[in-house]
This record gives C-alpha cells, structure tokens and sequence, in this order.
C-alpha cells in the first residue's frame, strides 16, 4: 500500500466529545474509534479477531473467560498499556459511565488481571453476547493513569483524548473541523498508511453533497447525505459505494404502536397497519432500493435470524378488513416523526398517507429531538418511528425493546411500546444464557414467530446506509462496525 | 375616496393588487376545484413540469402533484400572512396607542417592554418559539406575531405623540369626549395610513418568515406549504430544481405583489409622497 | 469626549443591562417550556440509557433543582459575568461564542458593508436619476431582490457558483487542512466568504438601496437645497454635500438596528453555507436544549443589539448636530 | 437709467391637476440699480413664481411658456444651464422665507457661507474664512468668531436670516431677491431685518427685490411696488402712490383689509363680577433631562394674573415664545399649571381632576390656530360640531339639529354638514371651528391666534364675525395675537407678556398711544410702516380706517 496523504470525511452531527466511553453518540464513535481501541475487531460476519487482546479462551461451561493482552502497546502519550487500565475501563469507568455495557455486565462476577498482560473475566452463568462486547464502541479502552479518581466527566483529557489507536488527537476546530494526526508509535507495524484524517462539520445536507462532488470531501458516511442523492453522488465519476460496515449495528427501523391504549392497543389495528403499509415503496423511493423490508424482530444480519417466518404483505383490502372486525371508528392516531433529516420525514408522510388510505385517520405530530425523546419516553403518542441497532445479538439489541422487565418510563430504548408477555419474557431470559448456540436458536424462533403473531411494534426495514467514497480510498471498510472502526488500515491510491 | 382614485391610477400598485387577487382566489376556490389531498402519491416522482399533461407542473420527490401544493401553499402562505399580521396589529396598536397618548410612566414601561421584544434577534425569537412550541400552523402564527409587533407598537406611539398635540384632538379634549373615544374616535383613524402601509408590508415579512421557518424544518406537518414545498426539494436540488424554484417563484411574486401594493398605498395615502401639500 | 457623553453613554449602558436582565429571565423560563431536557437530547443519541444515567447528567448539569434556584444561580453568575458551562462540549459558554464570534462579525460584517455600500450608492443612483430607465431599473432589482426568500437564493446561488461554475466554494469558512497561512489564508477565506456574505447582503442592500432612494428624493425637496442651488452649485456638489448627508441620517438609524439584528439573524445563511458562526450555534444549541449555550447566545446577540443601538446613536449624533446625547 | 432686470411678458405654465392654468401671465416689469422694488399680493398669487423664474430655481415640472428675462445682456430663461450657475449666487442672490429650514441642519455656519466664495472665486482658505467672519460682523451678528462654527439649529430665527443675508451678499451681488424673508419672524426681529436689508442695500448699492404680502413691510421699505392676482400683474407704481391711491380693485381691496394702527375710541364696560379669573398661574416646561444631564428649563408663565368679564375682548400680546399659548392653555385646562388659581365665575378650576372638570369645560370653550389641523379630517362637519354636546350627553338628534343651528349663525350653508374639512377653505373652516366651540353654549372664548394662519381679507372677516357673536351672545373672549395691528382694533384691554410674564396691562387705546414699558414701547415701534395709516398719516387713510371699521 502507499504510504501517507489525507483523508476527508464528513461529520454529521457534530461530536459532543470524543470521549468514546462516556459519549456513545454515533459521531462520537466514528471519530473517537480511530483514537480509542477496544480489545477485538470483528469481522463483517461478527467473528472476532485480535486487537489489544491476541488471544483468548473460554472455560467449557462458558462461565469463564480469559484474555492475553498484547505487549509493548502504549498510550498516546508514552504510557504503557497494560491489564490494569482493562480492569479500571470495564469494571470502573465504563461500569459508571455506559448503560449499554452495565446491563450486560451484569452477567460478569468478576473483572480480575492475573498478571500484566492476562485479564480473566468470572461469569455468573454462561451468557451467549459475551464474546461480542469487545468491540471499541461497546467496550474501548481508557487509559488509568488518567482518569483514576478523577471526576470522570470533567477530566481535562476529555478535551484531548488519549487512546491506543493508529491516530492522534491533534485539533478541534469547535464548528468546523477535527484533524486527527498519524500515531508515529501505533503497535501494529507498518500501520497506518494515512498521515492525517480531518473530519469536516458540515451542517447542511445538501452541502456536504456539494463538497463531496467538488473533492473537499472523500468519504460520506453512511447517512450523511439525503438518501435522494444517493443515486445521483453514486453515479459520479471515481465514486465507489459500499452497504458493508453495518453488520454489526444492523439498524432496524419499526414504528412503536402504544400497546397501552387507544386504537393500537388492539393487535387487530397493529396488524391492519402492518398490511396498510407499502414498505417497497418507501424502501425503493426513499431508500433508493437500499435495505431489506422487514417481517422480524431480528435482523437479518443478526445471530438467530429466522429466515422461514410468515411476511406481512402490501393489503389495504386485508388492513381494512381488520379495521371492520375490531369496529374502528376514525379516533384520530397520532403520528411522531423521528426529527432525524428529510428521509424520516418524507417517510412519516407516506406511512400518513397509507394508513389514511385504508381508513385510519392519522394526524403527524412534529416535534424536536428533545421533543421526540420526551413523548416516546413518556409514552405520549400512538405512533411513532425509531430506529435501534441490534449489535449482533438478539440479547443485546432485540430483547430489550419487548421483555416486560424494560418497560420503564424515561427512556425511548427501552420496552416503549408497552408490550407485555410472560411468556416471551421467560424465552428471552432462557435464550441469552443457553449453551450451546443451537439451544439459542430454538428459543430465539420460538419468540419470532410469536412477536410477529402480536405484532407490539411495526417493522419496517432493515436499513442500509451506503457509504459514499472516494475510490482513491483504498480499504476504507474491513469490519463490521464499519467507519466507527479506525482507519487504521486504509490507504490513499495517488 | 381620492386615495382609491389615487391607487386605481398607480399602474404598478394595481398590477400588486391583481396578483394578490389572483392569489386569493385561487386560495379560497383552488383547493374545492382542485380536489383530492396534495399530500396524495399519485404517480411516479420527479415528472418534470409540463411533461404530463394531468400533472402540469409534475410530481415531487414521493409523487405528489407540484401543482396541487402551490394551489393549498397559497392558502396557508396567505392566511399565515394575514393572521400574524392581525394579530400583531391586535399588540402593538394597543400598546403604542395607549404610550403614546399618555406618555410619561405609561409610556417608559410600554417602551422598555417592546424594547425587550425589539433587543432579542426576531428570526431567532420566532425560531425558539417554534421549536419549543411545537410546529403547528398556530405556533407557527404566534411565532411570527410575537416577533412583528414592536415596530407596530412603535409606529403607533410616534403617530399617537404626533398627532396627541393636534388641534383636533386638543378641541375633543375641551369638548370633554373620554380618553377612550379620542384614541379611538379622534386619533386612530388619522395615523391609520401609516398602518395600513406597514401592514401591507408585514404581510408580506410574515410570508417570507414562514416559509424560513418551514425551511429549517419548523413547519407544520399537517399543511403544504411553500416554504415546505421548498424545503423538501432542497435535497434534490440537484435532480430536480425546478422543485424548489417554483414554489420560490411563487413566493417572491406574492411577496412583490404585496410590495408593490403596499409602495401604492403609501404614495396614496402619504400626502408628503403623493405631492399634494395641504398648505 | 465630553464628560456629558460619557455620562450618557454610562446610563444607556446601565438601562441596557436592564433590559438584558429581563431578557435573560424571560429567555430562561421559556426556553424550560420546551419538552425534553439535555439530558434526554444526550441519552437519546447515545442510543441507549436508562434512569442511572439520566440522573448523573441532570445532577451533573444542575437540573435536579428547583427551578427558581436554578434561575437564580444563573442570573447571579451571570452578573457577574459567568454563562455557565455547555452540557454538551463542557466548555464555558462564553468560550465557545467567542469561538464562533469572528465567523459571525466576518459573514455579517462583510454582508453589512457591502450591503450598505452597494445600497447607498444605487439608491444615490436612482434618486439621481429619478424617473429614468437607471432608477426603474434599480428600483424593480431592489423590490425582486426584497421580495425573494433569502434561503433559496443562498441555494440557487450555491446551485448556480459552485456547482455548475465551480467558481466558489459552497460550504465552510476556509478550505481545511490545507494549512495556508499569511496572504494566502486570507484569499482563502475572501473566496468562501463571497457566496454567504453577497446572498445575505441582498437583501439589506435591497432595503438600503430604497430607503436611501426615497430619502434622497425627500431630501431633495427641502429648502436647504433650494439654498445650496440658489448658491450656484453644479448639482453634484448639491448632492453629495448638501443632500446625501442629510438624507443618509435615516438609514444610518436603519442600518444601526439592523446591524445588531443580523448577529443573531444569520441563522439561514449560515446553515445553508456551513458557516460556522453563532447563529448556528443557536440553532443546534436550541435542538440539544443545551440551556446554558441557547441563553448565553440569545445573551449576548441581544447585547450586541444593544450595543449596536448605542454605537448609533452615537454616529449619529456625531453626523446630527441638532442632536444632543442626552435624551 | 438702465434697468438692471427686464422681466418681459413672462407666462409660466403649471403642471396638469395644479390651481390654474398658469402661474403666472404676462407679466413684465423692471429692476432698477439700487431700488427696492416690493412685489406684494396674498397667497398664491404667483410672487414665488416669477422670483424662482429669475433664479433658474422652478421645479422640472413646471416651464416657462413665453417671455424672457433680460439680466446684463443674456436671457436668463434661455440660458445654458452653467453660464446660468455663474451668475446665480454671485450676481443675483436669493433669500428664503423660512429661516428654520433654508439652511443646511449638518453644516456649520462658515462653511455654509465659505461654500459661496469656494464655488466661485479662487480665494484661499484663509480668505474665505476671512471674508466669511467679516461678513457675519456686517450684518450684525453678535459674537460672529463663535458663530463662525454654530450650527443653524444653535441660532435664532433672526440669526439664521442673517447668516442667509450674509451669504447672499457674499459677493456683492447686483440683485438681492428675497422671498418674504421676514414673514416666519417676529415683529422686533422682523424690524431689525428690514433695518438690515435697507442699510446693506444703501452701502452696497444692491437693487432687490422684496417678496411680501405684508403692506406694512411695503410702506416700510419698498421704492416702487408690483401688485400681483392670480398670476396676473395689477398694479405698477411709486410706494406713495400705490400705498395711497390704489388703482385697481384688488390693490384696494388688499389696502383697505390692513387694520389701521389706531385703537378706537371704545366704550367703557359696566363694572361687573369677573367670568374668568386667574391669580398667580405660573408654568414651567422642563425638556431634555436625561439621567445625568441638566433639563431646559423654561418658564413659560410666571405669576400671571388677570380678569376678564363678560361682554369684553381682553387681548394677549407679545413675542413669540412669551408665553401666550402658554397661559391660554392652562385657562381652558389643556395645560396643568404649576401653581397659581383659575376661577370660573366663583369656581376655582385648576385643581379638579377630569371627571369633576367635565361640566366646567362646556363654560369655557377655545377656537384654535390652524385651520387645517383644528378639524379632524376623518369627520364631516357635523359630527365634529356636534360631538362635544353628545359627549355632554345631549341626545344625537338634537345635537346634529343644535349644529344645523351653528352653521347658519357662523354664516355657513346646512349643506355642509355632511361634508368634510378638506371641502372647504381656510376662512370657512375657521368659521366651523367656532361654531364648534360655541356649540356648548359658553361663557368664554379664547382663540389663540385665531386669525393668524388666514389671509388679510379672510382675517378681517373673521374677526367681524367673532365680534358680532360676542355682541350677540355677551361672551368674554380671550384673544391671543401676536399683531398689534389686529389687536389695536378688536380688544377692549391688552395685556403685554414677555419671558413668560405681564409686563403691561390695560386699556388698549392707553396701552398703544402711552405705552409705559420699555418692551411694549420696542414692540410698537417695530411694527412695520406705523407712519402708514396711523393717525399721523393723511386724511385718505382716515377715510380707509373708516371703511374698515
Ligand atoms: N410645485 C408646484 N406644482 C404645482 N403648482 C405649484 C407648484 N408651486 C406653486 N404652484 C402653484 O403656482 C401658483 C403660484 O404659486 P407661488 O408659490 O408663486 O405663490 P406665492 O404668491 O409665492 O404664494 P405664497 O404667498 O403662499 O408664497 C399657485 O397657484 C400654486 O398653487
Ligand atoms: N411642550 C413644551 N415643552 C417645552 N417647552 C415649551 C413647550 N411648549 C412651549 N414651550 C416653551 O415655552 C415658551 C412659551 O411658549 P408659548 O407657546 O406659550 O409661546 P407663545 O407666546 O404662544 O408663542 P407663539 O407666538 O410662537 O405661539 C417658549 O419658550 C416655548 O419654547
Ligand atoms: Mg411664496
Ligand atoms: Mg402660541
Ligand atoms: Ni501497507
């Protein structure tokens, strides 16, 4: 590969840190990936592969782990790396500091380091997600001699962080940009092949198009742009294209129907809506073909998919039959856009559109962010639409939105929809903590042909975000978290 | 009235005025001749104007009729207008009137009132009200109510302090009349020219502000309008932009129409302009 | 400076502080009408939370108390100088306006001058030629130029420069990463600078343009240039020494409201140009209800407002001799 | 002698939609070196029109038709526009009416004057400034080193048209044409201005033209007069002659409308209680105090008192600003006086709020100045005469028919009830403003300056009007008016106000011919041509003054 030059890409929104263990934003991670390291990459079929730890095993029973940790690593600034800092990030900092973790750590007994380089992890029963929390998202690794007793929220490094990973914090431009430099010492030989990696705000849509096709631009994370250029930026000259890098997140978009009260409380309405709407047009209109319609709870990239599940098709004749047998009679449904870009927009406008079509007199309700999270926290709407990643494992991103145990006001992540199955509950309980993966399986088809008898939210696709590139870019993508992994191994073509 | 002969002769003013007629009706009788939602998807998108003859100015970005959503924008372009500018005549005349007229303590805590409206960035005030309001067609008129009415307010006033030492209103006094029936009876009619004038104008500020706020998204979701129109057609400028250049269009010829009348109306009724000297 | 004018100064300083107390009272009650809160905005994009973590950020951001207590620390910081610090960046809120301050003073102060430049010289123009083809033509320009929202011209003018000329470019304030420094730095950012600045000032140089327009025409009528003309001046010299100065006295009163105003009012511009000054900065502070950043904008562009006023009123007494800084 | 201006058969076209046809018509007359020719006539008549012709100064919509003006060989109307630049300002200079406004607000004093020596001669800076502070000292300015940089809104009304004589006689000009520039001035400014002009014109030998409508300023100064109608020239002739035995009907007309300066001989009154009575009232108006800086004080009225009873005229002399309207205004409590009492009959006034007040107002009642702006033009006729008895509580009907009423007594059609304000002129509009004050039935009339805005002719029949109504209605009426001439006729006592206070008080007959303060003594003898038709004059003018009594 060639060596050096400078890569472009765009950030949208705007980091709020790049503090990767106590921000989990989107942009936090991409940016923050390249600087923070976790101990194990994964693979674009989720398989791990050495990072910080180069080896690991698990006792028979799965209920202990035990990782080796890779010598001579240093941190950005000299230190050494070493299992101490692997004990202070999981079992202190990221036990605080990331909600996503600590629900899974709770499975873990103990976090203990034999010697410097040996961390062996005590499980309270076997719990089948383990081997995938290692990921730097999930789990990235922070530097102790740093952030011990300190306030972990207002220590100055947040401002300049330091990690393991091939680059260096150099600058934040608050609004503009933030330019990451070549890591000089990185532990793996001959990496990185980039001198610099500059990260541009740009807050507008249509601008980063524009800066795209004008060549101050080199890589357009997924999303970035209005899904309507898509086909338009693809098109250009010495631009390539990819979908891959979202294994591991799958996003799974759905529309919350309140299964608490009103018209979506009955699951003969939910089901209307699943036949009212016309998931291949908006999949071809507004995700230009991208993406896959949806007719499970687990994604099909995800560990346990079910591919032999019955499909929700196109049916506004069958959508208003099921209106006439539960005696529907026009209440008004309220409809919350997710405030995420035109796409969510236009899509809430056509969903409106279809459900009036069959009947259902449905109002949108627009709001804000902050807006959104209230009422879906609150539980104060009738619809609305979300998207959630699955991060590999039904344990980790589907069980959460339908066991009854997560039914908690306050958060729009959770159990929002009100669904509630004993029944359900029970299997997903059994299917994270079974051995071996086939006993996984059983159960984890055994809750997908029920969830998609009961129908508590509306699935609607699988989505893909096409990352949009440079083709001068070489090796931009090479695991399944995509361009939150570092750019540790791409390479410029001159 | 002179001011009509006045303003029937001003070819440009009446020109505004055509166009504004136009608008109105086709705001008011487009949509029940126009049926059907322009929301509806009714063929495929991205039909450039006049390439299909039912759909003359062609399909958006999901298949809507272009041509539908101009016809139902006018109506909410307009109405917004209108509204919001009544209601901040409703504010402000109110205030400057009664500062005016009474002067003193009434009138510093009525001006430092207004001046605090006045200090706050408008489009940043009308934005945050918005947003935190939630977009509706309601919020979305308060909105831009709240941020019009000072300069109502301090028109008035000077019109009010102008005209309160009038010989006119001097003799209503010593005719004993209430204070009430000089504002209304002896001094409102008089500064109404100036206010008619800033209102026509207004009208016209209010639309442009709708359609900014529907362009950051702010809009109500419920109501096609212009600045939503054009708003959803900014990503696909680049496939489509007669999308967004005409629903533009639309919006500087309403706003020039209403411009151009409210330049008419000033000549009309501003006696210093219309070269009449009563003296 | 008279000992007077200082004294003036001083008292419009202190009633400005007034009105930009009830302004920071007012802003912040209704800036906590909206829903959600920044620790919502903040869970919400981590993508996953629950109660634990909420809290943390509310204790951590002061929310957890009562209202009136919380007005109350940020009104006392606040007189003395202190906006709090962002939820979001964890910097002092006046840090990061100062950051974003220059690119605001550059976009609007480049869109201001020119906009008072071109539009003062084209409303002399059409006033002095009043009722020829030059002065229709100023006029109808002006009122389309007036009447067309300035959103959709910044993205016809983006349109149109950037992408099909490729003359300009369309988004940011210089080019990153190309480290230039010294002359060529400032090209740099003279060229991205064109675009934002020439599509904002538009629309001033529109309302200049016709305001000096009908000033001048009004102007004209008055007896002093009877005088001046009865004096045996070429119209020239009547003009730009007897009538513009006059008539320039409005739109300096104009310009001066406006001037403060555009600060904060440069919310469209900058979005659509990626310009990364406080407008901006508002409008993402408003979405992550980060309360402290929204306040300390509206704060301070409200300041600016006031602070433009004064420096008005001031130019103009400078140029008004009939005006004394005292009322 | 040769004449140094010929003014041959000048029309000058008026625009479409203007009062008439032309402004003015065939118009032809001659300015002689070192004369001072008078052009007098009432309002419109067309005085501005042929002064403005001769500068090049009418507005592009307006074009001389016919005639020529024949100044030093060339046509001035044909005249290429620079040749023209070069005389104007230099050999025919120009004075306005309105001091106020003539002068550019922005610049100072010198610079202004500077500017006439910069535009046409080669004189240095030092020069100028010199010629400029020598001019300032020739006409009379106090301080001229100080006033070299005032700005105009720093000086008086007379100052400022003394810095415009200043700069007008810059450079010496042949012509000196001055458009009625003592009109806006008070009668002692007014004499001083007259003063100066002739003294300038002497010593310089400088011919002008002086614009006036005013007969008194023309006995005043004039050598020769034109009398301008409508557009046209009636008259030509010597002042004596002119003044003295008018040829055409209009000039007569115009002579005989002027109030001679004798008070006649007027019955002494019944002694009888007083209607109105004020003790002690003293206003003072404070302006422009900021928070740190000293507001302007002015005292406006300043222990003032009088009586007025019923059947009598008491008048309100003095300078503008003595505190006339002033005290005119608290009377009919339109003003809150400092201190001080106001009686009605027996009822003190001053102190009663607005509620307690309401049934007193009906016994004192005000005519206003302007006629224009005492109407609200959004009202017919009627609706403004019969508003204040509505307001009363008199039932609509029988105020629209106590209306009806009015107009025939102010001698008015009824048809002009349903009319508006700007259908009728000057002098009928004023004559709507008193059947409005008389509508409640009052006790007490006070018009301050009542006639002030009319036209001689138009004045002279108001006053008669007002004078009957008092006969007929045994009112008291207050009469404010800064003319003497005005005042000598109609008041049964004056009382002489300066600086806010009574410095004369008496019987106008006394007052006029034994004036015992020094200011009452100035202000009569400032009043313009007093030799003319006083009773010092000949026996035609005795005829007049009989005619217009
Ligand atoms: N700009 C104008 N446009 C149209 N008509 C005008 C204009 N100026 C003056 N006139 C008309 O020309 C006629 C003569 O006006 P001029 O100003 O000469 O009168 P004047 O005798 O000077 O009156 P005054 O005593 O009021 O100054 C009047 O009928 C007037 O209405
Ligand atoms: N509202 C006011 N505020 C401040 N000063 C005032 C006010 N009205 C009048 N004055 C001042 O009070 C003094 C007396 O004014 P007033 O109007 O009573 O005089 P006047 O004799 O009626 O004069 P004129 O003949 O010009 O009408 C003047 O110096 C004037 O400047
Ligand atoms: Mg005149
Ligand atoms: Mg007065
Ligand atoms: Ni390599």
């Amino acid at each position: 590969a060639e060596e050096g030059g400078t890569i472009n890409v765009v950030v949208q929104p705007e980091p709020p840190s790049l503090m990767i263990g106590m921000y989990s934003n989107a942009t936090t991670q991409q940016v923050g990936g390249n600087i923070f390291e976790g101990l194990m990459r994964y693979d674009q079929d989720l398989n791990p592969h050495p990072l910080l730890a180069t080896s690991w095993e698990s006792s028979d029973d799965g209920k202990t782990w035990t990782f080796h940790l890779k010598e001579g690593v240093t941190w950005h600034d000299g230190q050494p790396f070493t299992s101490a800092d692997v004990v202070f990030s999981i079992d202190k900092l990221l036990r605080e500091t990331n909600a996503r973790l600590r629900t899974s750590l709770a499975h873990v007994e103990s976090i203990e380091a034999t010697d410097d380089y040996t961390v062996v992890f005590q499980l309270k029963e076997s719990f089948g997600p383990f081997i995938r929390l290692f990921e730097v998202g999930t789990t990235p690794m922070l530097p102790k001699h740093i952030y011990e007793g300190t306030d972990y929220k207002t220590n100055p490094a947040n401002h300049h962080p330091i990690g393991t990973g091939p680059f260096k914090f150099a600058e934040w431009q608050k609004g503009s940009y933030i330019h990451l430099e070549k890591n000089e010492n990185y532990h793996v030989q001959g990496l990185p092949h980039l001198d610099d990696v500059y990260w541009h705000v740009i807050p507008d849509a249509a601008s980063r198009a524009v800066a795209f096709e004008t060549g101050k631009i080199d890589v357009l994370p997924g999303g970035s742009v209005e899904n309507f250029d898509v086909p338009r930026l693809t098109e250009l000259d010495n631009t390539c294209v990819t979908t891959d890098g979202w294994e591991f997140f799958s996003p799974h978009a759905w529309l919350w129907l309140n299964n608490r009260q009103g018209p979506t409380a009955d699951v003969r309405f939910r089901q209307a809506v699943m036949y009212a709407m016309d998931r291949e047009f908006a999949k071809d209109v507004l995700w230009n073909g991208y993406g896959k319609v949806a007719n499970s709870p687990v994604g099909s990239k995800t560990k346990f998919y079910d591919a032999d599940l019955p499909a929700y098709e196109y049916n506004p004749d069958k959508a208003k039959q099921l209106l006439k047998a539960m005696g529907y009679n026009g209440e008004p449904v309220r409809i919350l856009p997710m405030p995420y870009g035109e796409t969510w927009q236009r899509w809430t406008e056509v969903i409106k559109q279809n459900l009036e079509e069959v009947g259902i007199n449905a109002k949108i309700e627009s709001t804000d962010v902050a807006g959104w999270n209230q009422k879906v926290s609150d539980w104060d709407y009738d619809i609305s639409f979300t998207y959630l990643y699955q991060y590999g494992d039904p344990a980790l991103g589907v069980a959460r939105n339908y066991i009854s145990s997560n039914i908690a006001k306050g958060s729009p992540w959770n159990n929002a929809e009100g669904y509630s199955n004993a029944e359900i509950d029970q299997w997903f309980d059994a299917a994270a903590t079974a051995f071996p993966d086939e006993k996984r399986q059983e159960l984890y088809s055994k809750i997908q042909n029920k969830l998609v008898e009961d129908v508590p939210v509306a699935w609607l696709m699988e989505l893909e975000f096409p990352t949009i590139y440079n083709c001068k870019v070489q090796n931009l993508i090479d695991s399944g978290i995509g361009i939150n992994d570092a750019f540790g191994t791409a390479w410029i073509k001159q | 009235m002179n001011v009509i002969r006045a303003l029937t002769q001003n070819k440009v003013a009446m020109f505004g005025f055509a166009v504004l007629l136009l608008l109105s009706l086709i705001a008011i009788f487009g949509p029940m001749l126009y049926d059907g939602s322009p929301w509806k998807m009714v063929q495929r998108p991205f039909i450039p104007p006049f390439a299909n003859d039912r759909f003359l100015l062609g399909t958006d970005t999901l298949g809507r009729d272009v041509l539908a959503g101009l016809i139902y924008g006018a109506r909410i372009s307009l109405l917004v207008g209108l509204v919001s500018t009544v209601i901040a005549l409703l504010i402000g005349i109110p205030l400057g009137a009664y500062a005016g007229y009474f002067g003193g303590w009434v009138d510093e805590i009525l001006m430092r009132f207004t001046e605090v409206f006045q200090t706050v960035p408008s489009f940043a005030l009308a934005v945050v009200l918005v947003a935190i309001f939630e977009p509706s067609v309601y919020s979305i008129t308060g909105a831009i109510a709240i941020v019009s009415w000072p300069p109502v307010a301090r028109l008035v006033r000077g019109e009010f302090l102008a005209l309160r030492n009038q010989e006119y209103v001097l003799a209503a006094k010593l005719n004993g009349q209430s204070h009430r029936n000089i504002i209304l009876k002896e001094i409102l009619p008089n500064s109404l020219s100036p206010i008619i004038v800033l209102a026509s104008l207004m009208v016209a500020t209010a639309i442009l502000l709708e359609s900014s706020l529907s362009f950051l998204g702010l809009g109500d979701p419920e109501i096609m309008s212009w600045g939503y129109m054009i708003g959803a057609a900014k990503t696909v400028i680049r496939q489509a932009w007669w999308l967004s250049f005409i629903p533009g269009v639309a919006i500087a010829v309403t706003v020039l129409a209403l411009n151009l009348l409210g330049e008419g109306l000033n000549e009309a009724l501003n006696p210093k302009l219309s070269g009449k000297r009563e003296h | 400076m008279s000992i007077q004018t200082l004294m003036y100064i001083g008292g419009r300083l202190i009633k400005g502080a007034i009105v930009l107390l009830v302004i920071a009272v007012f802003n912040f009650f209704l800036i906590r009408a909206a829903p959600g809160d920044p620790a919502k905005v903040m869970a919400g994009e981590a993508g996953a939370t629950d109660e634990l973590f909420l809290q943390q950020l509310r204790e951590q951001f002061g929310l957890d108390q009562p209202l009136y207590y919380q007005l109350w620390v940020y009104i006392s910081n606040l007189v003395q100088f202190d906006m709090g610090i962002t939820y979001r960046q964890q910097m002092p809120v006046f840090d990061l306006i100062m950051d974003r301050m220059p690119a605001t003073l550059l976009l609007t102060g480049a869109a201001f001058l020119l906009s008072l430049l071109i539009g003062v010289l084209a409303g002399v123009v059409a006033a002095q030629k009043h009722k020829q083809w030059a002065d229709s033509f100023i006029t109808v320009a002006a009122l389309i130029f007036y009447a067309t929202p300035l959103f959709w011209l910044a993205m016809m003018a983006a349109l149109f420069f950037s992408v099909y000329l490729n003359w300009l470019p369309s988004f940011g304030m210089e080019t990153v990463g190309a480290n230039l420094t010294g002359f060529d730095r400032f090209i740099d950012i003279m060229t991205h600078l064109i675009l934002p600045a020439a599509t904002l000032g538009l629309f001033f140089t529109a309302v200049y343009a016709r305001m000096t327009r009908a000033s001048m025409i009004e102007t004209t009528r008055m007896d002093f240039v009877k005088t001046a003309i009865a004096k045996g001046m070429t119209p020239n010299r009547v003009t730009y020494r007897h009538v513009l100065r006059n008539a320039l006295l409005p739109v300096v009163t104009l310009a001066g409201l406006q001037a403060g105003q555009l600060i904060g009012g440069a919310v469209l511009t900058e979005t659509v140009f990626a310009w990364p000054g406080i407008g901006r900065l508002m409008f993402e502070a408003l979405f992550q209800r980060d309360y402290n950043l929204l306040l300390g904008v509206f704060f301070i562009s409200s300041a600016m407002v006031v602070l433009f006023n004064l420096i008005t009123d001031v130019i103009y007494c400078v140029v008004d001799p009939r005006i004394e800084l005292s009322k | 002698m040769k004449p140094l201006l010929k003014v041959e058969n000048l029309s000058i076209r008026l625009p479409k939609g203007a009062d008439r046809e032309f402004a003015i018509t065939n118009v032809n007359y001659e300015l002689m070196p070192g004369e001072i020719l008078c052009v007098v006539g009432e309002s419109g008549s067309g005085k501005s029109m042929t002064a403005n012709a001769i500068m090049g100064l009418l507005p592009k919509a307006i074009q001389v038709e016919t005639g020529a003006i024949t100044f030093d060989g060339y046509d001035l109307v044909s005249l290429e526009e620079h040749r023209a630049r070069k005389i104007r300002g230099n050999r025919i200079s120009m004075i306005f009416q309105e001091p106020m406004t003539a002068l550019n607000p922005l610049m100072r004093v010198a610079d202004q004057i500077g500017e006439v020596f910069l535009i046409h001669t080669e004189l240095s800076k030092k020069q100028r400034h010199e010629r400029t502070l020598s001019l300032l000292k020739d006409v009379g300015l106090p301080d001229p080193e100080k006033m070299m940089s005032a700005y105009p809104h720093q000086l008086s009304g007379g100052q400022r048209q003394r810095v415009m004589i200043a700069m007008a006689l810059a450079l010496e000009p042949s012509i000196l044409i001055a458009d009625e520039p003592t009109t806006a001035l008070d009668v002692t400014t007014q004499a001083q201005i007259l003063k100066l002009i002739k003294e300038l014109q002497e010593k310089h030998n400088t011919a002008v033209m002086f614009i006036t409508h005013d007969f008194g300023v023309v006995a005043e100064i004039a050598d020769r007069v034109v009398v301008m109608e409508k557009g046209q020239m009636v008259e030509l002739g010597e002042r004596e002659a002119v003044l003295n035995n008018p040829q055409h009907s209009y000039t007569k007309k115009l002579i005989s409308a002027v109030p001679p300066l004798v008070a006649p001989e007027r019955p002494l009154l019944a002694e009888s209680a007083p209607v109105l009575t004020v003790n002690q009232l003293c206003k003072t108006y404070s302006t422009g105090g900021g928070w740190f800086s000293k507001p302007r004080i002015v005292k406006a009225a300043d222990d003032v008192s009088f009586e007025l009873h019923r059947g009598e005229t008491l008048g309100l002399v003095g300078e503008s600003g003595s505190g006339k309207s002033t005290v005119s205004r608290c009377v009919v409590r339109l003003l809150e006086s400092d201190s001080g009492e106001i009686l009605l009959g027996d009822d003190p006034i001053q102190a009663l709020d607005a509620k307690a007040l309401a049934p007193f107002r009906k016994r004192i009642q005000m005519v206003f100045q302007d006629p224009f702006a005492s109407l609200n033009p959004r009202k017919t006729i009627g609706q403004i005469i019969a508003d204040g008895p509505i307001a009363q509580g008199m039932p609509v009907a029988q105020a629209m028919q106590k209306a009806a009423e009015l107009l025939a007594l102010v001698e008015l059609p009824a048809t002009a009830l349903d009319r508006y304000p700007h259908e009728f002129s000057g002098g009928q509009r004023q004559r709507v403003g008193i059947a409005r004050a008389l509508a409640h039935d009052p006790e007490i009339l006070v018009a301050d300056e009542a006639i002030s805005a009319l036209d001689v002719s138009v004045q002279a029949q108001i006053l008669d009007l007002i004078e009957q109504l008092k006969q007929r209605l045994n009112l008291a009426v207050l009469f404010v008016v800064h003319d003497l001439r005005v005042a000598a006729q109609v008041c049964d006592r004056v009382i002489v106000m300066q600086k806010g206070r009574i410095v004369e008080a008496g019987v106008t007959k006394q007052v006029f011919e034994q004036p015992r303060h020094d200011y009452t003594k100035s202000l009569i003898a400032s009043i313009p041509g007093a030799d003319w038709r006083s009773g010092k004059t000949t026996g035609h003018a005795k005829t007049l003054e009989k005619a217009y009594a």
